[in-house]
C-alpha cells in the first residue's frame, strides 16, 4: 500500500521567539519532510503525551521545507492551551508530529505569474509556496500584510523568491492599509494566479476581487480539527455545490475559490 | 499463549479491540498508519437510508479531556455505502459491522434490510443513541419502550447479529439495556456520548453550528465504566465498552468492570496507533497476571469481589 | 463601575461567585488564603439530621480532567453545625447557605426547621442529588415526583429562600426542575455529580470503598453548562450554575449558558485562590464587553441568539 | 487571623535524579520554609498551569527544611502521571508549592532516645526529623530500609545525626531482610519513642512490635488527596475509636499507633 502520511517524533532544531507571541520552530522529520507539498500541514501533539489535556493535537503549515537535510519549519503563534505548550519546548525536545497531511497548493500551474496574499498567520504556508514556485520559474510577487510591523517577522524570508509588498494596518512597516488595499496592481493582467491565506475577512475580500478580475484564486482555510485524515467528518467548511460540507483536512486546507462557500 | 479471541453471541472477534462507529470513517482512513484488519473489528461511520450531508459546522470543539462533536450522522446513505465502500474493506480479516440509524423504526429496518444481503457484513450496531440529530436518534434509546420497537422490528428483517448502542443520557441505563435485550439483541455497545454544550465567551454564542453536541474522550471514562458495571451485570448478553479509551490501562479496566470487547473512539485522533497499542498492552497484562484467556477479564471486578 | 450584585429570588448575593457545598468545608479551612467573605456565598458541606460518619475509604480518585468522590455526607449533624460551626461564620459578610439532605422527606424537614430559627443563615440548598448516600440522595432527584414532594414539604416549615440542587444523572433534567419550581424554589443549583466508577487494574477491584463516586471537576463542563442552558430557559427562576469551573473563562460560560450565579467546587483543591481570580475575571470580562451589570450576562448566549 | 499555610510559586535551586525512579529536588520558597515542621507534607502543582489534567496536586513529604536559606527539599519517586511531570523540571523552573501541611511528628518528647524507621519512599519525611531530633539532643537510631540498595540513597544523609541501621530485601547494600527484622534490638529499653514512615505492611508490622514491647510509636501514614487542608473530607484513615475516620491531610499524616486502625 501507498504510504502518504506518517506519525513520527521529531526532534526539534532550534525554536526561535519571534516577538508578539510568533515562534518559528524547525524539527528534523525525514519521513514527513520527504514527502511534505507546499500548502500542507501537520497535526502535533503539543502537550507531555501522558496528559489527556490538550486532547487533541494541533494542526500547524508546513512554513519551509527541507528535503536534504529531512526537516520543516513551522511558524506559529501562542493563542491558546497547544500553542502555549509548543511554546514551552526547546532545541532537542522530541514532539510527535503527522503528516504531511491534506491538499496543498496546486503546483504546475499554466499562469506564469503568481501572487502570493497572506495576512497575519496567513503567511506561514506561502513562504514554501513561493519556494517551489520560484523552483517552477513563475514569477512570484509576494502580498504580505498584519496588524503591525511584528507580525511581518518572517516577510524578509520571501525575498529570496520574487517581488515583496508589505502592509501594515498601523503603518508601522511597508505600505499601510489592508494586503487588499494594495493587491490590485499585481494582479492585473492575464496569465496570474492568486493563492491566499489568512483570516476569513481577508479571504473573503480577496475571492471577491479576484473573482471581479476573473483571476484564478486559492484560499487555505481553517476549521477546529479532531482527527486530521478526514475520518471525523468534524472540519467542515461550505460547499458552493448544494448540500455539501467538503473537509478541510482532507479535501483542503487549499481550495479553489469557486469550491467554497466562504 | 493468550487467547485473544473473545465471542459476542454468535459474533466472532478475533481480539477484543475495535474501533468506534464515526471516529474511523469506512476503515480506510488511517491504512497508512497500520493495516486495519489488525482490529477484532470496525464499526462505520452512522449510515441511513438517505445520504445526509449532516450538521452546519462548527462541529467539533475540544473541552477538558474531551471533545463535543455534531457531525450529524453526515454519509453517504446505505446504497452508496454498500455500492462505493463495502467493497473496498469487506475483504479485510476483521469483523465490518455497520453503524445503522434512522429517523423512524421503518427506516432502521430498511438499512438492515439492505445490508443484511451484503457479503462481508458480519454484524451491525442499531444506534439508538446519537445526540446529533432532530429525529430519531437518541429519541429511541432515551426509554426502555421505544428501544424495544425499534430493536424488535430490525430483529425481523435480519439474521445478522444486532448489537444495541445504549446512550447514557438516561436515569436508568439498565431499563433500556433489558428492554434491547428482550427484544433480541445480540450484545449492547456501552456508551454513546453525553450530550452537552460549550459557549464561546467571545461571541457570546454556542461554539457548535447544531448548539448541542456529544462529548466523548477520556472525560467522560468514569460514567462509561459506570455503565458498563451496571448493565453488564443486568443482561446476560455481551457488553462492547467504550467510553475514553485512550491506553491499554482504559481497555483493561472496561473489561474488568464488565465489557467482553472495547470499542475505541476519540483517542484514534490524537494517536492513531492507540488501538495496536491497546492490543498489545492487553495481552501483555493478561500474560503478567497469568490469564490464558482475555476473556476471563470480563467482569472479573464484580464476579470476585466480596460484598 | 460593573455593579457585581445578583439576586436570587429574594437572596440577595454581593457577587455571583460562590463555593460548592462539599468542597469548602464549613467554610474557614481555607481562610488562609483568603477572607472567605469576599465570596457572594458559602455553600457548606451536606448537613443531615444525625451525625454521619461518611463512607469507608478510599473516598478520592483522579480521573482525566477530574475527580470521583464518595464522601457519603460525612457531617456532624445539624445540631452540631448549629452549636460549634455556626458561630463561627455567621458573622462572615456573605451568604451562608446550608446544604441539607435526609434519608426521608421527614429528615429534610427536620433539619429545615432546626436552622430555620437560627441567626446568620441566608438559605438552604436541598440537596436531592447526592450519588453517595444508600438511602434517599439521588433518589429523591432522579424523577420529578419525588423532587416535588420534598420541596413541597420543606416549604411548608421554613420561609428561607430554598435553593434546589438538581442530579444530572436523569434523562430529563428540565422536568426535575419543574417540579422543583412549581412546588416553591427559590432557585435551583445545577449540577451535582455525574454517577461514575473506576476501577484499580492492579487490585481489580473498584477504587473506591463504596464502589460508586461522583464526577466532578472540569471533565463534566460541557454536560453542566448544557444543563443550565435547558433548565434556564424553563424556568422562571434563577439557576445557580456549576460542574467543573476552574478559571473565569468558564465561569462566564456558565452565566452565558443561562446561570444568575456560579458555584466553585473541585477547582479549589488544586487552586484555592480560584474563587478570587474568577471573581476579577468576570468583572474584568464585563468591563471590557461594556455590561454595567454582572446579571446581563445571565442567558445572553441563549436570549440573543437567533433562531 | 494567624496565617499558617501558603500557596507559594517555589523557584527549583536543583533536581537531581539519584536511579531508580528517585528524585532529590530543592525549592526555594521562604514562607513554607518558614513554618515547616518535620513530618509535614507540601502539595504540589505538577503539571503545566494551563492543563486540567492531571488536575489535583500531588502531597509530597518535605525531606529536608533550610530555614535560613529558605527552602526545603523534598525527595520523590515517579509513579505515575504526576511526579513523572515533577521529574522533567529543571533548576531554575518554578513550582506552584502550597503548604506547610498537616500535623507532623511528635516533637519535644520525654524519651531520650528515638529510633527512625523508614521504608521505601517512606525515608522522605524522617531526615527532617533525625535532624530536629538531634538538635533536641535526642539519641537518634534510624533503621532504613529497602527493596535493593538503590532505594538507600538518602540513607547515608542521616548518619550526620545518629547511628544508622540499613537494610535491602536482596541483601544488596547493609543488612538482609526487611526492617522490622533488624528493628528489635534498637526498641529494647526505656525512654523510646519510634516514628515510622513506609508501606502499610511494615507500619503494621513495627506497630505490633511496638505495641506488644509497650513503646511509644508514631507512623506517618498516606491517602489520595484532594485539597490537603481538610475541606473535601476525602483523605480518610480509620480511626482506632468506633466510627470515625480521622483527615490524613489534617489531622496527619503522622498519628500515633493508638490512634489509627491500621
Ligand atoms: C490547516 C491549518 C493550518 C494552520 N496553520 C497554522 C500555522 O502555520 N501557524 C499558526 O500559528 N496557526 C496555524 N493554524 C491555527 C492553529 O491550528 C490554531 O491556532 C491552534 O490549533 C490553536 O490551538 P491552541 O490550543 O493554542 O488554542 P485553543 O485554546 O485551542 O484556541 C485558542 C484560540 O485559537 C482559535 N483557534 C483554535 N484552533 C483553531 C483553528 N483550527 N482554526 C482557527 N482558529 C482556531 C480559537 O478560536 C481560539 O481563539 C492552522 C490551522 C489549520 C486548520
Ligand atoms: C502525606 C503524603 C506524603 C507523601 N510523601 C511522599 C514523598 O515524600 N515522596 C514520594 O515519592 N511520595 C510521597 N507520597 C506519595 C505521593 O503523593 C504519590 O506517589 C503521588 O501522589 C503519585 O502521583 P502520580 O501522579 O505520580 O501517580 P498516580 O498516577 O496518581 O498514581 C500512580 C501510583 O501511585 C499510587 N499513589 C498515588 N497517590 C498515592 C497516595 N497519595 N498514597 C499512596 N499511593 C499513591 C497509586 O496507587 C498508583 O500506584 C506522599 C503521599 C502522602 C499522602
Ligand atoms: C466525531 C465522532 C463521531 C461519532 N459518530 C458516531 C456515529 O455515527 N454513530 C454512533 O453510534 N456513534 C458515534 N460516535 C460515538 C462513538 O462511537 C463513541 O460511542 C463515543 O465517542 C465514546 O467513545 P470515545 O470516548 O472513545 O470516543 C461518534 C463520536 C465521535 C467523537
Ligand atoms: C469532595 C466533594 C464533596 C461534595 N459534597 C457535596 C455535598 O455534601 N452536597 C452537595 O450537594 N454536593 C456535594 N458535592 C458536589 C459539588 O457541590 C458540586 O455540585 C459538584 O462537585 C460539581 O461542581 P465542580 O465540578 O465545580 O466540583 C461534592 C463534591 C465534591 C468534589
Ligand atoms: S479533522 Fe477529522 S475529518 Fe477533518
Ligand atoms: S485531602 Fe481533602 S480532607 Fe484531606
Amino acid at each position: 500500500m501507498y504510504k502518504k502520511m506518517y506519525i513520527e517524533e521529531g526532534k526539534i532544531s532550534y525554536q526561535y521567539y519571534l516577538g508578539n507571541g510568533q515562534f518559528l520552530m524547525e524539527v528534523f522529520s525525514p519521513q514527513v519532510a520527504g514527502r511534505a507539498l507546499p500548502g500542507q500541514f501537520v497535526h502535533i501533539a503539543c502537550g507531555p503525551a501522558l496528559s489527556t489535556d490538550p486532547l487533541l493535537r494541533r494542526p500547524i503549515s508546513i512554513h519551509r521545507i527541507n528535503k536534504e537535510q529531512g526537516s520543516i519549519e513551522i511558524y506559529y503563534l501562542v493563542v491558546g492551551k497547544g500553542t502555549e505548550l509548543l511554546g514551552m519546548k526547546s532545541a532537542g525536545d522530541n514532539i510527535s508530529i503527522m503528516g504531511p497531511l491534506g491538499r496543498g497548493f496546486a503546483l504546475e500551474q499554466k499562469a506564469k505569474k503568481a501572487v502570493l496574499v497572506g495576512g497575519g498567520m496567513g503567511i506561514a504556508p506561502l513562504l514554501a509556496l513561493a519556494q517551489e514556485l520560484a523552483k517552477e520559474g513563475k514569477e512570484v510577487v509576494s502580498v504580505l500584510g498584519a496588524a503591525s510591523g511584528a507580525g511581518l517577522a518572517r516577510a524578509g524570508a520571501f525575498l529570496a523568491y520574487g517581488k515583496l509588498i508589505e502592509a501594515t494596518e498601523d503603518g508601522s512597516r511597508g505600505l499601510k492599509g489592508r494586503v487588499t488595499d494594495h493587491l490590485e496592481a499585481s494582479i492585473l493582467g492575464n496569465d496570474t494566479l492568486v493563492y491566499a491565506c489568512g483570516p476569513l475577512a481577508m479571504l473573503r475580500a480577496v475571492a471577491e476581487m479576484t473573482g471581479k478580475m476573473g483571476v484564478p484564486c486559492q484560499v487555505s482555510l481553517e476549521a477546529r480539527m479532531a482527527c486530521g485524515v478526514g475520518a471525523c467528518l468534524g472540519c467542515t467548511c461550505v460547499s458552493t455545490a448544494e448540500g455539501a460540507y467538503p473537509k478541510v483536512c482532507k479535501d483542503g486546507p487549499v481550495f479553489w475559490t469557486s469550491e467554497v462557500s466562504l | 499463549m493468550v487467547n485473544m479471541a473473545v465471542n459476542l453471541g454468535s459474533l466472532y472477534l478475533k481480539n477484543p479491540v475495535t474501533v468506534a462507529s464515526g471516529t474511523y470513517g469506512f476503515g480506510l482512513e488511517y491504512k497508512d498508519f497500520y493495516a486495519p484488519d489488525k482490529l477484532g473489528a470496525i464499526f462505520t461511520k452512522g449510515i441511513t437510508l438517505h445520504k445526509r450531508i449532516g450538521n452546519p459546522p462548527p462541529r467539533l470543539w475540544e473541552t477538558p479531556s474531551g471533545i463535543l462533536n455534531s457531525i450529524g450522522l453526515e454519509n453517504p446513505g446505505v446504497d452508496v455505502f454498500i455500492r462505493d465502500y463495502l467493497p473496498q474493506i469487506k475483504d479485510l480479516d476483521t469483523a465490518i459491522i455497520p453503524n445503522i440509524s434512522g429517523s423512524t423504526v421503518e427506516e432502521y429496518c430498511r438499512v438492515a434490510e439492505k445490508l443484511d444481503g451484503e457479503e462481508g457484513i458480519a454484524a451491525l450496531e442499531i444506534n439508538i443513541s446519537c445526540p446529533n440529530v432532530k429525529e430519531g436518534g437518541m429519541a429511541f434509546g432515551s426509554c426502555p419502550n421505544t428501544a424495544s420497537k425499534v430493536v424488535k422490528e430490525v430483529r425481523r428483517v435480519t439474521g445478522l447479529p444486532l448489537i444495541v448502542k445504549l446512550s447514557p443520557n438516561v436515569t436508568d441505563i439498565v431499563s433500556v439495556a433489558k428492554a434491547a435485550e428482550e427484544e433480541g439483541a445480540d450484545a449492547l455497545s456501552v456508551i454513546n456520548t453525553l450530550l452537552g454544550l460549550a459557549i464561546d465567551i467571545r461571541t457570546q454564542r454556542p461554539v457548535l453550528g447544531n448548539i448541542m453536541g456529544g462529548l466523548s474522550g477520556p472525560a467522560v471514562k468514569p460514567v462509561a465504566v459506570r455503565m458498563v458495571w451496571q448493565v453488564s451485570q443486568a443482561v446476560k448478553i455481551p457488553v462492547v465498552g467504550m467510553g475514553g479509551i485512550a491506553g491499554w490501562q482504559d481497555a483493561v479496566e472496561f473489561m474488568l468492570a464488565g465489557a467482553a470487547a472495547v470499542c475505541i473512539g476519540t483517542a484514534n485522533f490524537p494517536n492513531p496507533m492507540v488501538a495496536l497499542e491497546v492490543l498489545e498492552g492487553i495481552e501483555k497484562y493478561c500474560k503478567i497476571n497469568d490469564i490464558d484467556d482475555v476473556g476471563k477479564l470480563t467482569g472479573k471486578a464484580w464476579k470476585e469481589m466480596d460484598r
